[in-house]
């Protein structure tokens, strides 16, 4: 039933999948460590999502061997990503205007 | 496509050569990438008729078991219209019964009938035998999404049976009055429902996968996707939708169902109801919303698309030409599924969400429109200069284009955020939807059954009785919902009772008895076809092989109806696309997709 | 059968548009069971990302205080408040099971049954940790702290309805792993996959290929971890 | 013949049921004129392309009939007339949209002078708050709502005080004033919807939403609830009377303050309490 082909049968080195693992951990502790320093702000939102999408990016590209996929089926993974990009943009508006409104016309802490 | 790639490829492509001059191509066919597959072949009654793996027989599971629902969906609104015509004339129909109708119209006729229908009941009889395929990728996966199904609509149907009734929400099921008190069927009615949407969308899901990968990975040697059948690309587009669409659905309703079950507040802020505080705090409405819509308006598409497609294919065959612009339909389809993710908010102008949102929403649907019109002038292009034979199907399509050109301008008025503010939540709502996903798509469906049925059981439908069923269905549904638009001018809202003391909506009394009459004649007149179907099964006129002469693999298949495995020994290679009708150069006046050039070597046809 | 040599297509761009326009199968040399995988992840993307986008309306459309996640998370050793320790031995444990179900789909594709085997094992002990890890988070929470799906002493009443429904589905994906890898590592040691055993359900082969899925889902879950991690820990 | 025939009568009874039809908006009431004329030219527009698209349909199926003789024609593309379609429609879907968009921005942006004015929504039936001398109107809580203060104002907010509370379901507005509703809910979502005056928003609980308008009639107009919420949802009916200037300050003159009614149901529960113990 499946596809047998063993020419495309890809394997690759166990260093390369060791120096993700490695890394994976680093990156983690460094986003661990963004809550421990405490830092607050722009700088803690900017770092968290750093550290998120080099996260995501080491996992899914090598551990899911994403890096050697054709076009085809990366194009057809990311694209749709496209939507949820847009849903997030028009939540946070959203979400935004209806704290405005809220603190605008509520009272607080009652 | 560059030459140098070709070594893979189907030789008739490079053979369109730059000299102009026509070259009889070789038809040398690499052998195939994926190896044959591998079926499960029942051995008994229940593995063959009942927990069947032949996606043909899921397929006629799915089409019967979508049928069935629709029917108590079809009966729900006879009482809704009986009391909108003569209220309190029925002692039955009270506030909360009327309601509760209303519901569970809506749902089972969207989600339940013509989801489960266009992209169960067609999609799986049709996607192994249009690309070429033996069957669904995965035809255990596929069983189990029928058994989800069947089991979903049970958990639907048991809500008519629980203490409170099933719920009586509408069917876009807003908190937070779907789990509070003042609604039918609020107790459990609300939960089944909820869970009924869960399973249908793990049930699905699991269906989804299996044709998105059939058409992707499985098609036969020779068809690219640029030489599908657009039924294909209509069901293929509406079933990405769907995979991407229905999440966002099963999180609402997982968050719906814990709102009411746990008591969260996710949906429900402060509320004060029926004289009491009832004790949650800070969530937002507008969540499930935004979250509903998201998934709301690609199933719109879910529905239309694959009407698209299909009726596509029942003009070009019927009038015996090709279907004009194929490249522009599919891109067409491609394009208004992909916009139909970033169009929700449109359902929600009067919502109170952010107002500016209005400007880009009203912008994105507007846009919508240019590739359904697109779609629109190529069905109508290609009866011009073709050879129309009105058989059923035909006029079926015709009565579909009539429809759907009318209820899509009606969008256009609703898409326009400031034209919605007057009309939204009126009459001209259900009037606009009505016509252009209720009765546009079930033109098409009902033309494809009496286009298919000969495929399927080998005998042709009866064509007065199918005449009768379409001059009643069409211009009946017509006067239904063409003057409902009216009453939405005057001011009615929509889910009203009753609504006569009004002083100046008793007008629409006369009108509304009218609608009401007529939609109880073109409800019975399904049940002519429901006895044409059953009737014609058994007793019908045989059909011979390819009566409409059609092009596409499903009519070419070694017998009728086609076996579990659907093509013999081998699998056909594909020269073409399925549209080569009325081809100059040659007298044949089709030439099914699996002849090889050289077969028609004088054939003047383009390169597809 | 001719052999469908991917590495003499064209690649990148070209590759795309190659593909599209090729007939047969889009994604060259995925097999279906693998693209089946992929797509499901991207449908299943769309659920997570539905639950974190309505986390983030939550959050910042409540006006009432949203609760500190350091400290409703950090545990006290020794004397000592460290933050959101749990949680960060749980990543790590999940990052190692990621690692070693890597390895497992290497040694698979390379036959290698008993190393493969072993590691997913591994993978599966690892995951379990991290359910058990959980259970105990969970428990601590309802009933050390009284935090309610409902309400919780700290702020926000959607803290802790967010938190249960996201973890309580993330760790559902995690469970259903960790049976899966189960089964898988004792049809890899009984040697299913070199034998070709027919499936008892679906009475279809079994392959090598069938550990890169799994290893998808197992890597899937992983990856929405990061993204909880950040935006529910974290934030 | 017979096919093309019914056909086209249908989009001659369309057209001609539409012209004739007594079913038509009631005359506008208040400022958004302007809402009507962009559907007018809406109608325009689509109706044309609707009976140009059935019409020429209707042609093809009777010029295009079958004939055994008959060959179809093959032409697969013709691009130049593709994009030419394009075009016209994109041309067609600018002259809807952009006249759409410049009535909405006037829709969404409401004018200095206009009254704001509470309107609140509750399972099943109307109530109304006006700001009193100071032109503003207090904060307020749902939970705060209790027998004494029905509204769940806030009463730390000196705003408040002066606000008018109008418990009833008719509200009274004065002709040529422009006002701008904001509007609440106790407990589900309702919609605030005059059909003469066109404009309508869903009330939301959790959420204060708004519109505004002017109203340019005198008379009795219905307030229709026109977002589901629950069975009575068919009666939730109230009225707007829109007065002149005399006759609506009158009526101004005989409504209640907020810090008044709170007095007197202090009074009230006193009295109650009393009886009670005695």
């Amino acid at each position: 039933m499946e596809q047998n082909n063993k020419k495309t049968t890809s394997t690759h080195s166990i260093g390369i999948y060791l120096w993700i693992w490695g890394l994976l951990f680093v990156f983690s502790t460094f986003s661990y460590l963004v809550d421990w320093y405490n830092f607050q702000g722009l700088l803690r939102w900017s770092l968290i999502i750093f550290f998120m999408l080099i996260k995501a990016g080491l996992i899914m590209s090598i551990f899911m061997h994403l890096y050697w996929e054709r076009w085809a089926i990366v194009n057809v993974l990311l694209w749709p990503m496209t939507a949820i990009m847009v849903f997030v943009a028009i939540m946070t508006a959203e979400s935004k205007y209806t704290f405005f409104t809220r603190a605008l016309f509520f009272v607080t802490g009652v | 496509m560059d030459n140098e790639y070709n070594n893979n490829k189907i030789e008739t492509k490079a053979a369109d050569s730059s000299s102009g001059s026509y070259v009889p191509p070789a038809d040398n066919i690499p052998a195939s990438e994926i190896p044959e597959q591998e079926l499960y072949h029942a051995k008994s009654f229940w593995t063959r008729w009942v927990f069947c793996q032949d996606a043909k027989v899921i397929g006629v599971q799915y089409a019967l078991t979508a049928t069935a629902v629709g029917l108590i969906g079809l009966v729900l609104s006879w009482g809704m219209r009986l009391q909108l015509g003569f209220p309190e004339t029925f002692s039955f129909l009270g506030p909360a019964t009327y309601y509760q109708s209303v519901t569970m119209h809506g749902m089972i006729m969207v989600v339940y009938l013509l989801t489960a229908l266009f992209l169960g009941g067609f999609g799986n009889y049709l996607i192994p035998l249009m690309v070429g395929a033996r069957d669904m990728v995965f035809p255990y996966l596929n069983m189990v999404s029928f058994w989800m199904f069947l089991v979903a609509v049970l958990v639907l149907i048991s809500s008519f049976f629980v203490p409170g009734g099933p719920t009586g929400a509408g069917w876009t099921l807003y908190p937070p009055q779907a789990i509070l008190p003042g609604t039918p069927g609020s107790e459990m009615g609300i939960v089944l429902m909820l869970v009924s949407l869960s399973l249908f969308v793990i049930g699905f899901t699991m269906g989804g996968l299996n044709y998105v990968i059939t058409i992707l990975q499985a098609r036969t040697r020779g068809m690219t996707l640029m030489r599908m059948p657009l039924t294909i690309w209509g069901i293929f587009t509406a079933t990405v939708l769907a995979l991407l669409a229905f999440p966002a659905l099963f999180v609402a309703c997982i968050m719906m169902t814990l709102d009411n079950l746990l008591g969260t507040s996710f949906f429900m802020p402060e509320i004060f109801t029926m004289g009491e505080q009832l004790g949650t705090t800070g969530g937002s409405p507008i969540l499930f919303q935004h979250l509903f819509w998201f998934f709301g308006h690609p199933e719109v598409y879910i529905v239309a698309l694959p009407a698209f497609g299909i009726v596509s294919d029942l003009i070009s065959v019927h009038a015996r030409k090709n279907i004009f612009g194929y490249r522009m339909m599919v891109w067409a389809i491609v394009i208004i599924g992909a916009l139909s993710f970033v169009v929700w908010a449109h359902h929600m102008y009067v919502s109170g969400m952010n107002p500016y949102f209005g400007f880009f929403f009203a912008t994105t649907t507007l846009i919508i429109a240019v590739p359904t019109a697109i779609k629109v002038y190529n069905w109508v292009l290609t009866l011009w200069r073709g050879n129309i034979h009105l058989t059923i199907p035909m006029l079926f399509s015709l009565g579909f284009i009539v429809t759907f050109v009318n209820g899509g301008i009606t969008g256009l008025f609703l898409g326009n955020v400031i034209i919605d503010i007057p009309l939204s939540d009126t009459y001209f709502v259900v009037a606009h939807f009505h016509m252009v996903m209720g009765i546009a798509p079930l033109m098409v469906i009902f033309g494809a059954i009496y286009h298919w049925f000969p495929l399927i059981s080998g005998r042709h439908l009866n064509q007065t009785l199918g005449k009768i069923h379409f001059w009643i269905s069409f211009i009946g549904a017509y006067a239904i919902y063409f003057p409902m638009h009216y009453l939405g001018f005057i001011g009615v809202p929509r889910r009203y009772y009753e609504m006569y003391d009004s002083p100046y909506m008793t007008t629409g009394v006369g009108l509304n008895q009218f609608i009401t009459v007529a939609a109880l004649i073109v409800g019975f007149t399904q049940i002519l076809f429901l006895y044409n179907i059953i009737h014609s099964a058994f007793y019908g006129e045989k059909s011979e092989k390819n009566p409409w002469k059609a092009n596409s693999l499903e009519w070419h298949t070694p017998e009728m109806p086609p076996a579990h495995g659907n093509f013999g020994k081998d699998l056909p290679v594909v020269y073409r696309w399925p549209y080569d009708f009325s081809v100059p150069g040659i007298d044949r006046e089709y030439i099914p997709q699996h002849v090889a050039p050289s077969e028609v070597p004088t054939a003047k046809v383009e390169k597809t | 059968m001719s052999e469908l040599d991917i590495s003499r297509l064209p690649k990148g761009g070209k590759g795309f548009a190659h593909d599209f326009a090729a007939d047969q199968t889009t994604f060259k040399g995925v097999p279906w069971g693998k693209a089946m995988m992929w797509i499901f992840l991207l449908s299943d993307t769309f659920i997570f990302s539905c639950f974190l986008i309505s986390l983030m309306t939550a959050r910042s459309s409540t006006i009432a205080e949203w609760p500190y996640p350091s400290e409703v998370f950090g545990l006290t050793i020794f004397g000592v408040e460290v933050p959101l320790l749990l949680i960060a031995i749980m990543t790590f444990v999940l990052i190692t099971s990621s690692g070693t179900m890597a390895l497992a789909v290497k040694y698979g594709y390379e036959r290698n049954r008993k190393m493969c085997a072993w590691l997913i094992l591994a993978t599966a002990i690892g995951g379990l940790t991290f359910v058990g890890m959980q259970a105990f988070e969970w428990s601590k929470l309802i009933f050390h702290d009284g935090i309610r799906p409902w309400s919780n002493p700290f702020g926000a009443a959607q803290f802790g309805s967010f938190f249960f429904m996201i973890t309580g589905f993330h760790g559902t994906h995690v469970s259903i792993g960790v049976i899966f890898l189960f089964i898988f590592a004792r049809k890899t040691f009984r040697g299913d996959f070199d034998t070709g055993r027919r499936g008892h359900f679906t009475s279809m082969k079994s392959d090598y290929k069938a550990i890169e899925i799994l290893g998808l889902y197992w890597h899937f879950v992983d990856l929405v971890w990061v993204f909880i991690f950040a935006f529910f820990y974290l934030w | 013949m017979f096919v093309a025939v019914i056909f086209f009568l249908i989009i001659i009874a369309s057209v001609v049921f539409h012209i004739w039809s007594p079913w038509w908006w009631t005359p506008v009431a208040s400022n958004w004129g302007n809402i009507d004329s962009t559907i007018e030219l809406t109608f325009w527009i689509t109706g044309s392309v609707f009976v140009a698209v059935c019409s020429f349909m209707s042609y093809c199926v009777w010029r295009y009939r079958y004939r055994p003789d008959r060959k179809a024609e093959y032409k697969p593309e013709d691009k130049k007339l593709e994009i030419r379609l394009t075009a016209l429609t994109a041309l067609g879907v600018i002259a809807l949209l952009a006249p759409g968009l410049v009535v909405w921005n006037k829709y969404v942006t409401v004018p200095e002078n206009a009254l704001k004015i509470e309107v609140v929504a509750y399972q099943w039936g109307w109530n109304y708050r006006l700001p009193g001398d100071d032109g503003i109107l207090g904060t307020t809580n749902i939970s705060l709502i209790n027998d004494e203060n029905p509204y769940g104002l806030n009463p730390e907010d000196p705003n408040s005080k002066d606000d008018i509370i109008v418990m009833d379901a008719d509200l009274h507005l004065e002709l040529d004033q422009p006002v701008k509703v904001e509007l609440r809910s106790y407990d589900v979502l309702h919609n605030f919807y005059v059909p003469q005056f066109r404009a309508k928003m869903d009330t939301l609980p959790g959420l204060v939403t708004f519109y505004w308008f002017t109203p340019i009639r005198t008379g009795d107009f219905e307030i229709l609830c026109a977002e589901y919420c629950g069975t009575g949802h068919y009666a939730m009916r109230g009225k707007v009377l829109v007065d002149e200037k005399t006759d609506y300050t009158n009526w101004l003159a005989k409504q209640i303050t907020h810090e008044k009614m709170l007095a007197q149901n202090k009074e009230n529960k006193k009295l109650l309490t009393a009886e009670i113990k005695n």
